[in-house]
């Protein structure tokens, strides 16, 4: 399947960008083998590990401690710590 | 029955008009407001504002639901910018109006707190040596947890 | 080096031109403000405030200076009306610019506290049944003292 | 000696208007002299010894405890208390 990654804020700069792509047969099902898998994939990857930062399945925030369940398609966005206003 | 105007938009504040209209409500005897502008600094040449296409404008909406609830607002405007900005341009403008002005200042500090933390927002200054993200304070997430703890 | 406008007047206020006027200052990011309005009420034709011709006007200059220095503003605005004003009239404007949002917030709510019984003002509710002395309330005085208490 | 009186807000209902003029050869030297002796000349005089009520001699606010010393042609102003805003 073919997963779509999205980058908000500071941690798009140590990702290179605001995303990219990538295809696997086995989907992580939680947010530390997310992070092991991307980190194999993109050095910067490691940053994604910090807690203060949300991630987002198909545009909605997810509690990452429960685990997921992706399907192909399926847009993850991590979102480093908000600062509006 | 709340008059409500959520709005995030690229474009400059349209605050003036906003305050008359919330003002119109002739059962509303207090309206208070804030304006946060992009402020000027050594070497600052502009502010950009990054947000998420769907997140950003739902969090605003739940901040102004949430406000209305608490304080018993009768008219909200929550407008935020998002884009780049030069010194002196309205970043944010949130104003409350109901009944008694204790409820109507205290629902606009509770949005401007909940805004600078609880809304997908990215701030990132671009100086003279090249673009710096901008971190919200201890001070700010301080004051988004307290109104969390004192539960009205 | 505070920018001010202290204003006592018998005409309409200019609330919009009046924050345009603070937001004018690059080196201010927080301007919060504050209008209180004749409130609707069943049978109420009018309100009246009576001033003091000499003393009324030192008692906001007051109010703003204390304000200025209790709080650092980099600007403020206390504006307020006399005279005879129908229901969704503006009654008094404030307004402070400063560098961050909790001063500009405090020092709003601090000159409303204070205007409300500090300041030589008598109000009077014109109704259907005749004319009506309005006195501030237990929770208006308590507000004022809970700033004279909480010295800075 | 000729002193004026003046009252603001409600207490200028029960002296029936905005002030008055009053004449006489020993000035009252303290709050409470002067009260007894418009309450003399006015039936309404004694809601003047509401403490709540401030003074101001030629527009300026005394504090009534130390006495004061009145001159020909002085302003004497009785303040409601304030409700503004």
């Amino acid at each position: 399947m073919k997963l779509h990654f999205e980058f908000y804020g500071p941690i798009s700069d140590r990702m290179g960008g605001a995303g990219f792509s990538l295809e696997t047969d086995a989907a992580p099902q939680n947010r530390a083998a997310l992070i092991a898998w991307l980190s194999h994939e993109h050095e910067g990857a490691g940053a994604l590990g910090d807690s203060h930062i949300q991630i987002a399945i198909n545009d909605e925030l997810v509690r990452t401690e429960a685990g997921f369940d992706l399907s192909d398609g399926d847009r993850i966005a991590f979102l480093s710590p908000f600062s509006g206003g | 029955m709340t008059r409500q105007k959520i709005i995030l938009t690229g474009e400059a504040l349209d605050i003036g008009r906003w305050s008359d209209w919330l003002a119109e409500d002739p059962a509303c005897g207090a309206v208070a407001g804030f304006t946060g502008l992009v402020r000027a600094a050594q070497g600052l040449e502009a502010l950009e504002l990054q947000h998420h296409p769907v997140l950003t404008l739902q969090a605003l909406e739940r901040i102004a639901r949430d406000a209305t609830g608490r304080f018993g607002l009768a008219g909200v405007v929550l407008a935020h910018r998002h884009g780049r900005m030069a010194v002196g341009t309205p970043i944010v403008h949130i104003a409350c109006a109901c009944g008694h002005r204790r409820d109507a200042l205290a629902g606009v500090s509770y949005m401007i707190d909940m805004v600078k933390t609880r809304a997908p927002f990215w701030k990132r200054e671009w100086r003279t040596d090249g673009p710096h993200w901008i971190e919200p304070t201890q001070a700010d997430h301080e004051a988004a947890r307290r109104w969390m703890e004192e539960k009205t």
